[in-house]
């Protein structure tokens, strides 16, 4: 089990997920749409006075992004569950945190990533400020992989239920409130001029922390689930 | 003491312990409370400030310190029976999960009629009755994972899991709502805190805490009973006992 | 494939399972030795899928113990795992992939077999001319011959498999049968579990019947 | 007012000292009741299967 073979497993996992997604581009775009959709949906609920909106706008976008991500969450385990191939992970002969964690990184790279793609165009929408937007998009470069981590120790805990999304939500939202909290108010302050150093680095520690600790969690979780 | 936790590990002995054990817990723990409520409704003097509404503080406070308490309680028995397959940690996880929430939701409500004279209005984002809310989503995450999955092994090692990754945010959830509150909270920081603690009102206070951790410790021991029945309903000793209760 | 002289392979000391709160099997006790094969009988729902996934270290045994060479087999984990291949009810084929890229994934997960190329294991079993077509295109027993295949890419002493002859037609099963018997020949270990006869000539089988 | 109807004025915030306390003794029982109802509804269960098994032969 030499790390040369870890790397390997890791990396070839992380290009089958890869493959597996660019096959079925078409679904690419659900978690992007989504996080359109629902920005879109609060001015017409609020009304489209722009000082109002550029001044709920990085709680709505980060909340709407929150949301993306937590719905894209379902496809990490379930098909591998379905068609028997995570069973084939639980039996491999590389521990199966690092198994994890490739498709936590595929994951976000798929859904996660891309967010970042329309979240300027979302800003704009909201009357964000220029500084704004470039603090949204460092916010989510840091907090959607924490996102994805988290979220990837619910649906490993809910992968084996037959209706396991409505718990999904209910196991996993709570545990984002930090990243909201940073996150949003990382964008607001930087919209008025603050310094936000501290947020990010504050961001930044959750990562860490969800980067070393959460592949361990989903691992338990799935033997459990599994078993 | 190793043959007590030995014999206590079996679910037959943990049944009869626990039985002879619940009606002194009752009675302690009722003398307790009134003996609490006693000192806090009648000996404690008036707040100069807040009149006697504050004396609700002598459930609000213990029920919050409970439900965290209770939280990190049920973490370690579910890291428990996950790491030794220890059945009875199991059963006191699980059985934790519906006390921890009422006391969690008796803080809220408690707290939030206690803000309504201070503030006028029924809640307030405040740091603590906020963290409380998130604790109770976490209690009610928890005990919805145990009833959506059939097994009760597999449910009672998969909600450990997630009530040991909730233990771990608490804390995190905790002070970035702390974070959160100072920031919008602007310059008036209304300390939501008890006054002044007059000694006459810690009395009541502590004596409640201690109420309440017995009554917990009742209430878990009367909850794990009815599960370890369950989950041993085909055991002899379980057969025996339901014909000559 | 050279089999090691010093190991002596699977050894269970009073397994028992229990699911929802039926007891499957208990008490249950064997030792599987290299070139040996266990052959699981029972009628649905004896428990042999759950007896085979706690060969596979999948599931706990609620009790007894299971040792790979003398050591727990929980205490291994991925140790254990590297020296083991499952094919369970689920192919664990993924459609949108083509068999090559299918076999070289489960190359990659378990410990490479040197003596065998993806494209020779694909030969073995009468795949090579759809070697580059995706798996959904192909028939369920292709892909369950597919799913086989996995046992020859990866380096691994014992298989582990769940009816391995559903929808294989009488050739598929054939190809499949000689698989086993070189396998047990190389001292390698199988532990099945088939409604149809398994046909292993001169190979040392151990029958467990889990509903007597 | 006599000192039994100012301890339950309580100066003036008895609704909200009240109701507290209404709520609080309404959750603490209803902890009490659920497992105490919970045993016996299982034990009754428990008999009648059992009642069931031995009449089969």
């Amino acid at each position: 089990m030499s790390t040369a073979s870890l790397n390997r497993a890791f990396a070839l996992l992380l290009w089958r997920d890869l493959v597996l997604a660019l096959r079925r581009r078409t679904e690419l775009l659900n978690p992007l749409l989504f996080f359109v959709l629902v920005t879109t949906l609060f001015p017409l609920g609020i009304g489209a006075d722009p000082a109002l909106l550029s001044a709920i706008a990085p709680g709505i976008i980060w909340v709407a992004a929150l949301l993306a991500a937590m719905l894209s969450l379902d496809s990490v385990f379930r098909s591998d569950f379905e068609d028997g191939s995570l069973e084939q992970f639980l039996i491999s002969a590389q521990p199966l945190s690092v198994l994890v964690l490739a498709k936590v990184v595929a994951h976000w790279l798929i859904t996660g990533l891309p967010l970042l793609i329309v979240a300027p165009l979302l800003g704009l929408l909201l009357h964000l400020s220029g500084a704004s937007i470039g603090a949204l998009l460092l916010t989510l470069l840091l907090g959607t992989p924490v996102l994805s981590l988290i979220g990837a120790i619910g649906v490993a805990l809910t992968v084996g239920l037959r209706r396991g999304g409505v718990i999904l939500s209910l196991l996993v939202l709570p545990l984002y409130i930090p990243v909201l909290i940073f996150a949003a108010d990382a964008v607001a302050s930087s919209g008025a001029g603050l310094p936000i150093t501290a947020h990010l680095s504050l961001l930044a520690a959750l990562l860490v922390l969800a980067l070393s600790l959460s592949p361990l969690a989903t691992a338990a979780a799935l033997k459990i689930s599994l078993s | 003491m190793l043959r007590f936790f030995h014999q206590l590990g079996s679910p037959k002995h943990f049944y009869r312990i626990a039985g002879s054990w619940i009606p002194w817990l009752a009675a302690v723990c009722g003398l307790l409370m009134l003996y609490g409520l006693y000192q806090g409704m009648v000996v404690a003097p008036t707040d100069y400030q807040q009149g006697d509404s504050y004396r609700i503080m002598f459930i609000h406070v213990p029920s919050a310190w409970m439900s965290l308490f209770i939280y990190v309680v049920m973490a370690a028995a579910g890291a428990i029976g996950l790491i030794w397959h220890m059945k009875l940690a199991e059963v006191i996880a699980i059985s934790s999960a519906p006390i921890g929430a009422s006391f969690t939701f008796l803080a809220l409500v408690t707290g939030s009629i206690w803000g309504k004279p201070m503030w006028g209005t029924w809640w307030v984002w405040d740091a603590r009755l906020t963290s409380e809310l998130i604790l109770l989503f976490l209690y009610l995450g928890v005990m919805a994972l145990y009833g959506a999955i059939d097994d009760k092994r597999t449910a009672a090692r998969a909600t450990a899991i997630l009530a040991i990754v909730g233990v771990v945010n608490i804390p995190i959830i905790h002070y970035s709502v702390e974070w959160w509150n100072t920031l919008h909270q602007g310059p008036t920081v209304t300390k939501f805190g008890a006054p002044s603690i007059d000694i006459r009102m810690l009395i009541p206070l502590l004596v409640m805490a201690v109420a309440f951790k017995l009554f917990y410790l009742l209430v878990v021991l009367m909850r794990a009973r009815v599960e370890v029945l369950e989950r041993e309903r085909n055991a002899r000793w379980v057969r025996e006992l339901v014909e000559a209760p | 494939m050279t089999a090691e002289v010093m190991d002596h392979g699977l050894e269970a000391r009073g397994l028992g399972c229990v699911r929802n709160d039926r007891q499957l099997f208990a008490d249950l006790s064997f030792c599987l030795c290299p070139g040996q094969a266990l052959i699981l009988e029972g009628r649905n729902g004896s428990g042999k899928t759950s007896l085979l996934r706690i060969l596979c270290g999948m599931r706990q045994p609620d009790d007894g113990q299971l040792c790979w060479n003398g050591e727990d087999i929980f205490r291994l984990g991925p140790e254990y795992h590297a020296q083991i291949a499952y094919v369970g009810h689920r192919d664990g084929v993924k459609q949108d992939l083509t068999a090559t890229e299918n076999l070289r994934l489960a190359r990659g997960l378990g410990a490479p077999n040197p003596a065998f190329g993806i494209d020779a294991a694909l030969d073995q079993v009468e795949l090579w001319e759809h070697a580059d077509s995706l798996a959904r295109n192909l028939s369920a027993g292709q892909q369950r011959r597919l799913a086989l295949a996995r046992l020859l890419v990866t380096w691994a002493k014992l298989w582990i498999l769940d009816e391995p002859f559903t929808s294989l037609d009488s050739l598929g099963i054939g190809i499949v049968e000689s698989l086993f018997a070189n396998h047990l020949a190389g001292g390698g270990m199988l532990a099945v579990t088939s409604h149809h006869p398994v046909s292993l000539n001169d190979a040392d089988i151990i029958r467990i019947n889990l509903s007597t | 007012m006599s000192g039994v109807q100012e301890f339950f004025h309580m100066g003036g915030y008895a609704v909200y000292v009240w109701s507290s306390y209404a709520i609080a003794l309404v959750v603490l029982v209803a902890n009490i009741l659920v497992p105490v109802f919970q045993r016996r509804k299982l034990l009754a269960r428990l008999a009648r299967r059992q009642r069931r098994e031995r009449r089969q032969p």
